[in-house]
């Protein structure tokens, strides 16, 4: 598989403050190759791309790399893009005013003598909606897209610019569907195909053999394993990306469910307008003290909006019973139900979870400064120690929490997050996408607090859309389709059956009876129908 | 020990151009005297003044002389001048809560009263319109409370428009004349507004209607852009007020007073606080009858000229 | 949030095209003017709607519509302009030094004053841009700065009058058959761009768009037939708003600004040259300076120290209540106008209904709180 | 961008108490301060740096310090207040209408001032956050309507004079022994706090934060003894700003205050109570446009119609300077007060060296932008 090497990089350092990120990496990459970047979080996979997309502009980094054999020297993103570097950032640029259409063309609109030929920008943005079976007007605002649709436009938005040479793609799976990424994939074949050379990072080991032909482990900023092939490896990038053997999975050391810490009855969640379609109709169910309840579904499925309403910080319309921990009322405020033991750590990290501008330790204290406080004045000793004792449990890194936190990698953010959500001491905690973004050394951490406090007599409620660590680490399963419950799970069930269910194949006494294909497809019907 | 005398002026503004003729006056009254002065502009802003005076109080001056912002919060300033061991020289604007050592003024009142009166001299009934200047100002109440003396209850006299302006802005007083023509259809008789930024701004309106001449149009000051509005027959009359003779006034007083003297006055006047030995300063109609008189000699030089106000330079000859 | 069942259909997709005029905020607020002004039709004896005074009344909002429009589009970049007031004072002052010490014709003052006005704006742009010093602080220092060297040139003078025909930039008419001439040009144009645009994008007929359009040239007709042709300030406006209103919505310029505002490091990330963007912002901005100050002086025929005073937070405000959101990259050149409609109203309408100062301040401030809750509340619902 | 590094050294421990009293911005600023004194010394020849005119200078800086403490907590909030100016001349009138009129004692009048500067407060945020109004809207129009209502109470005229007693609570001084009893006060107590929460935290002996706490006392009681002892306005000063930094350095109120500022809808989520802490936000500002209309009525022993115009302008520029950024979340209180004494500084300097209004309105403006250029430039280099 290996042709003409078009990327080859050779000794690159690049510093924030004095403490390296990436020292020394050199490795390169061939066309049409596909070359996995592994690493924990943290370890300066990002920085180096950023580096070679010329967001860390020449002369802000040291060593160089080449392109075609030629030293590359970019002094800006255009300037890389324009040599056929094009970079989709882990976190996402969205301007969420601004047209789909704009979104996808953000700084090469289509004009004619400066003016912007809107017909050939529809028809561009049209393309790149095509490219990934998007069925949505490129004129509405880009912030009407879910998460993973606005990460998909952005994805095809780079694989249309002109001559890639070099793509790469910072965790793009991280917030698709098994449906989204499969899709995915069969792009990035493609484009493989017309000689580009792609650099592929990922957390989620089971991709690699799909889509890779080569890995590179980094850890603590410098290349640590290189590998011809993928096959059969996994275990030795882990180790290379951690340093040790992973530790023995917490999951299969499960504790016996307790008392019902929740429950809730015919719970239909709706939008704020009264005309609004459903987005959780009549669901029930229950959760107990030491026990991890899986929710699995695929994007849309409503299980965000349930949980929302749960911890009652959903804004418009719920009707239903809910009880929590043996009192009736639903929460009518995040405060309410953070005084009645429930958190929630929530999927839209960036959006509604940091707080950024402010520290760790801030964020951390966010949802229960009332514990470290006398009379409303904080005891800044108690907070620190709680804070620091957290940020070792969960291995932050680094560990300063007094560092901004919008300047730790996305593993080591989500570790914050369930920081805030651990010190709240919740008898209810739910989960929504835990390990997005996380390495699998954290996220084996994150298991291992996730199973311990279980263990302490906290019930959790796990959403998750990776369907490998709901199989492994609830103790239940529930899977939504269309705002119900579509089957309750045993963790013996395999991959096909929780699918099934999940796309509305097995029968369930159905809401709207539309019927369903693959499941890529089901979204596509989601998007093209109102939300 | 040196026996310089050192006089401070507090002056209420500097953004109107007769207080660099009141200054100019002091100056050269102060250079025959050979007393040295220092000022201050407080720009309208009351809370400034009073840092003003008290920044010039730490410098040491054997008299103040105030032109105050305001006239009831002047008194405080007064108070902690005397209290400082400084008497005080009012200048133009009174001070009606505490007693002034002596006080040069125009008289604000007669200011309303002489364009009032000029108003119903040409037109002596109709439509009158009312443009007063800023409400907080004491001048422009002064004079607002003439109008309001005498306008309503003159016979024939119908007044369709009554408004302050807030910081005697010429846009707005624009505005507001082109919408009272446009209310009363053309037919108004007078402008009684209140000084010549305003009727700068009034004379466009009555432009625009052709009405020149038609309409009285008043104003204060004898700026030079008015003047020449009453050269072109736009504007009816101003009121001049002697600078020259209210600068050098209260000089005198004040170096009079710094030596210990009796300064000579006028006459006694009563603000509020107790009867205050007072200058009182000439103020002088200017219409097109006096005009080149004033011009050419009434004027403190530097103030206008005949090229300013006429087209043709022999105008006053 | 449920944008995307809207729009797929035709109906839909007619109304972008005039939705792109104004935002959805700048419509809302048309609704609350509507009331506005049948109140001071009635409470003024049918004085309000006659020809005369609204031609009155477009004249006096120029120079503050001019002013926000470009207030408006730095907001968009996501800057802000205190400055306004002070730098259209400041090339006011150089305008009539030149037509009154230099005796300068109206064209080259016209120019110069342009000239002036892009100084001050690059002065602040390179400030704000290229050092990087918060252009809140910029634009306040400029607020001083400009105002206090106006005096400094003037001592403080009104300087007075300017020639006749330099006046006549504000405040002369076109004449009659030039007013029908231009309407209908705007009409032919517009009509033909509104079926052009629904054709390239297979839209059915703009009906709507063209009743609409064919009722505001229309009452315009009545209103500048009416008194006495098309106001020359109102001409100035309309120019100013057709070139920005092509300018932030068409052109690539315009989109990339949006983008910096909206979304900083998306654009950077994008390759936009950021600085340049916002350097040229506040050169546009000077332009406008320039073109107020013109207006200004001519309105007046002088130049008097007060001018200017208050008319940056005026224009800021029309800008805000015409939907250009202070966290950038939100809203429509055209809002700003609505605002500046709003504002111009209510003190057009409390003047000749010859209502007390005091009063008139009271009642402004209840407008727009009621006007913008009104919008609030609507924009809410859908 | 790279804290990371920093403060992981005990030296490093002990600053943040003091940084915490003022951001890293504003202590930038106050070298800027320092070169300003330096050249007004010098200029002065000696006047600017005595105990009398530095104590007059804090207290003419002590109403605009007030209203920017208030208005720094709610940007820090991600709201905006333009309406101080109008709102403590209407607290103003109250005050005044009180003392003249009613012939009340002090302490009803100044409990009634405030409790009418809660209610403009709690008008304004009751639009601003139940109704959803934009703050900047909300505040424009009380900045419009507050006014006009004064106005109207009073017919725009001055009301005075006040007691002796009361215009003493800002004019008036705390005697020399109270003086050095109250320093003392502060010295031990301050002193007592850093060494407390050095061992808390096992950092060694802060010694700088004690030397620099030592000087500063030592200073203030030259300024202070060497005049006529401690102005009441600065005691006023203190006391809120002593009140002020706890409440929002200290307290979970404070903490949550930044949190909403920083992201709104992660603070929602963490289940803070938006909406009741914008609410008090307003709320507070309204206790202090109470405090600050005492102020401005007992310097004046005066209402007047212009009291508090540009009031507004200087306060949310003295918090921009001192570090307290318009998006929200970020600056401390103590920020404001630098900011304001360095507006006052400028302000005090130039008035003493007789230097043209004009001029100063230039140069104060060159100055604004030369410290905060300065300032942009250091914080960049670090
Ligand atoms: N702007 C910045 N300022 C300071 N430190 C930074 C900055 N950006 C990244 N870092 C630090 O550099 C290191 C590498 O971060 P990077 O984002 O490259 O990690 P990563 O390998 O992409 O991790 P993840 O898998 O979590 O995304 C981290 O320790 C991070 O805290
Ligand atoms: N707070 C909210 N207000 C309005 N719409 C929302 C909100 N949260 C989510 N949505 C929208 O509702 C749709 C369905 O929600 P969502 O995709 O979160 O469901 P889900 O089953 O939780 O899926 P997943 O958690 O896998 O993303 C999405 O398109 C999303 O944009
Ligand atoms: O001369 C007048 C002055 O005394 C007043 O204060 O402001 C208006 C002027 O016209
Ligand atoms: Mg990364
Ligand atoms: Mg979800």
């Amino acid at each position: 598989m290996t042709q003409d090497v078009r990327l080859s990089i050779e000794g690159i350092t690049k510093e924030f403050g004095g403490v390296p990120a990436v020292s020394e990496a050199r490795f390169s990459v061939g066309a049409g190759e596909t070359l996995v970047l592994l690493g924990e979080n943290g370890a300066g996979k990002s920085t180096l791309m950023k580096v070679l997309a010329g967001v860390y502009p020449l002369g802000t980094y040291a060593g160089s790399f080449r392109l075609d054999g030629v030293e590359a020297q970019f002094r800006n993103v255009r300037e890389a893009e324009q040599n056929g570097v094009v970079l989709v950032p882990q976190e996402l640029h969205v301007a969420p005013n601004l047209s789909i259409a704009e979104n996808i063309l953000m700084g090469m609109l289509p004009t004619r003598f400066g003016i912007v030929d809107r017909a050939k920008a529809r028809q561009k943005a049209k393309q790149c909606l095509d490219f990934f079976e998007l069925d949505v007007d490129p004129d509405v605002p880009a912030k009407s897209l879910s998460a993973s649709e606005q990460r998909l436009i952005m994805i095809s938005a780079a694989l249309a610019k002109s001559a890639a040479k070099v793509l790469i793609l910072d965790e793009p799976t991280a917030s698709l569907t098994d449906g989204e990424a499969e899709h995915l994939f069969e792009k990035m074949e493609q484009v493989r195909a017309t000689g580009v050379a792609t650099i592929y990072i990922t957390h989620r080991l089971d991709e690699i053999e799909r889509v890779c032909d080569r890995a590179v482990v980094m850890r603590n900023g410098a290349v640590v394993l290189e590998t011809p092939d993928v096959q059969g490896r996994r275990s030795e990038f882990i180790r290379a990306m951690i340093g040790h053997d992973p530790a023995v999975d917490a999951s299969l050391n499960r504790a016996a469910p307790g008392a019902e810490i929740l429950e809730v009855r015919d719970l239909w969640v709706r939008g704020s307008s009264a005309t609004s379609k459903p987005h959780v109709c009549g669901v029930s169910l229950s959760a107990r003290a030491g026990e991890i309840l899986g929710l699995f579904g695929l994007v849309g499925a409503g299980r965000t909006e349930l949980a929302s309403a749960v911890f009652g910080a959903w804004r418009g319309d719920v009707t239903g019973d809910v009880r929590i921990n043996g009192v009736a009322g639903r929460p009518t405020s995040p405060g309410e139900g953070i005084a009645r033991g429930v958190g929630m750590l929530t999927e839209d990290r960036k959006r509604s979870g940091l707080i950024e501008g402010q520290s760790v330790l801030r964020n951390i204290s966010a949802a229960s400064l009332g514990r470290v406080c006398k009379a409303g004045v904080i005891h800044s000793k108690n907070e620190r120690a709680r804070a620091e004792s957290l940020a070792r449990d969960l291995d932050l890194r680094p560990p300063n929490i007094d560092a901004m936190v919008e300047n730790f990698s996305g593993g080591n953010q989500q570790k914050i997050m369930l920081a805030r959500w651990m010190a709240t001491d919740p008898d209810l905690l739910i989960v929504d996408e835990p390990t997005y973004g996380v390495d699998v050394g954290a996220r084996y951490a994150i298991y291992e607090r996730l199973r311990a406090l279980s263990k302490d007599g906290t019930a959790i409620l796990m959403i998750s859309s990776d369907i490998e660590e709901i199989m492994h680490e609830a103790d239940r399963i529930l899977v939504m389709y269309k705002g119900q419950i579509a089957g309750e799970f045993e963790p013996g069930v395999s991959r096909r059956e929780l699918m099934a269910a999940a796309t509305g194949e097995t029968h369930v006494p159905s809401f709207d009876a539309v019927p369903t294909t693959i499941p890529f497809k089901q979204e596509k019907q989601k998007i093209g129908v109102a939300i | 020990e040196d026996d310089d005398i050192k006089i401070a002026v507090a002056m209420k503004t500097q953004v109107q151009r007769r207080w660099a003729f009141d200054r100019k006056a002091m100056e050269q009254e102060a250079e025959r005297q050979g007393v040295e002065l220092i000022f201050q502009y407080a720009n309208d802003n009351p809370t400034l003044q009073a840092s003003q005076v008290e920044n010039l109080l730490s410098q040491q001056p054997d008299v103040l002389i105030l032109v105050p912002v305001d006239s009831a919060a002047a008194g405080s300033i007064v108070r902690s001048a005397q209290e400082a061991g400084v008497p005080v020289v009012g200048y133009d604007i009174g001070v009606s809560t505490a007693k002034l050592d002596y006080f040069v003024m125009r008289n604000n009142g007669l200011v309303g009263e002489l364009q009032a009166q000029a108003a119903m001299e040409f037109a002596p009934k109709g439509n009158f319109a009312l443009i007063k200047g800023d409400p907080g100002n004491d001048v422009a109440q002064s004079i607002a409370a003439s109008y309001d003396r005498i306008l309503p209850n003159a016979d024939g006299v119908e007044i369709v428009f009554d408004q302050f302006v807030n910081g005697w802005s010429p846009q707005t007083a624009l505005s507001n004349a082109e919408n009272i023509l446009s209310a009363n259809d053309d037919n108004v008789k007078a402008f009684v507004t209140a000084n010549d930024g305003m009727a700068s701004g009034v004379a466009q309106a009555i432009i625009a209607r052709d009405l020149a001449g038609k309409v009285f149009l008043s104003g204060l000051d004898a700026e030079s852009a008015n003047l020449r509005l009453i050269a072109d027959g736009v504007q009816t009359m101003t009121v001049w007020t002697d600078l020259t003779d209210h600068g050098i006034a209260a000089v005198k007083a004040a170096v009079s007073i710094a030596k210990g003297e009796e300064p000579t006055f006028s006459e006694m006047v009563d603000l509020g606080a107790g009867e205050v030995p007072t200058h009182l300063v000439i103020v002088e109609e200017i219409n097109s009858d006096n005009l080149c008189d004033f011009v050419v000699s009434g004027a403190p030089e530097g103030w206008t000229s005949v090229d300013e106000v006429f087209d043709d330079p022999s105008a006053c000859n | 949030m449920n944008g995307l069942a809207l729009s797929k259909t035709d109906v839909g997709k007619g109304l972008i095209t005039w939705s792109s005029l104004a935002s959805k905020q700048a419509l809302a607020m048309v609704g609350v003017f509507l009331v506005l002004v049948i109140t001071f039709q009635i409470m003024s004896d049918g004085l309000f709607l006659t020809p005369r005074n609204l031609t009155l009344l477009m004249r006096q909002g120029a120079i503050v519509s001019i002013v926000a429009m470009g207030v408006a589009i730095l907001i968009i970049k996501g800057e802000i302009d205190l400055s306004t007031g002070s730098a259209v004072y400041l090339c006011g002052v150089a305008a009539a030094l030149m037509q009154t010490k230099l005796g300068l014709p109206v064209v080259p003052t016209v120019v110069l004053t342009i000239l002036c006005g892009i100084v001050l704006g690059a002065w602040q742009g390179v400030w704000a841009v290229v050092l990087g010093v918060p252009s809140f602080v910029v634009t306040l220092a400029g607020l001083l700065a400009f105002r206090g060297t106006g005096y400094y040139l003037t001592d403080a003078a009104t300087l007075a009058p300017m020639s006749p025909s330099y006046t006549a930039l504000s405040e002369g008419f076109v004449s009659i058959p030039m007013t029908y001439t231009i309407l209908g040009a705007v009409w032919l144009l517009s009509s033909a761009y509104l079926l052009m645009t629904a054709r390239q994008s297979h839209a059915s007929t703009p009906v709507i768009p063209l009743v609409v359009l064919t009722a505001v040239i229309g009452v315009s007709a009545w209103i500048f037939v009416g008194y006495r042709g098309i106001p020359n300030a109102v001409l100035w406006v309309a120019v100013c708003f057709a070139i920005l209103w092509f300018l932030m919505d068409r052109t690539a310029y315009g989109r990339n600004s949006y983008l910096i505002g909206s979304n900083h490091e998306a654009a950077r990330l994008a390759g936009i040259p950021i600085k340049k963007y916002l350097l040229s912002g506040f050169v546009l901005m000077g332009v406008l300076y320039g073109v107020a100050a013109t207006l200004m002086t001519a309105r007046l025929s002088a130049s008097t120290p007060t001018s200017g005073l208050y008319l940056e937070l005026d224009a800021i405000a029309a800008a805000v209540i015409g939907g250009i959101s202070l966290r950038g990259g939100i809203g429509k050149v055209g809002g700003a106008l609505v605002g500046a409609a709003l504002l111009v109203t209510i003190d057009n309408g409390m003047s000749i209904l010859n209502i007390s100062t005091f009063v008139q301040m009271m009642v402004k401030g209840m407008v727009l709180l009621l006007a913008l809750a009104a919008d609030v509340t609507l924009n809410k619902k859908k």
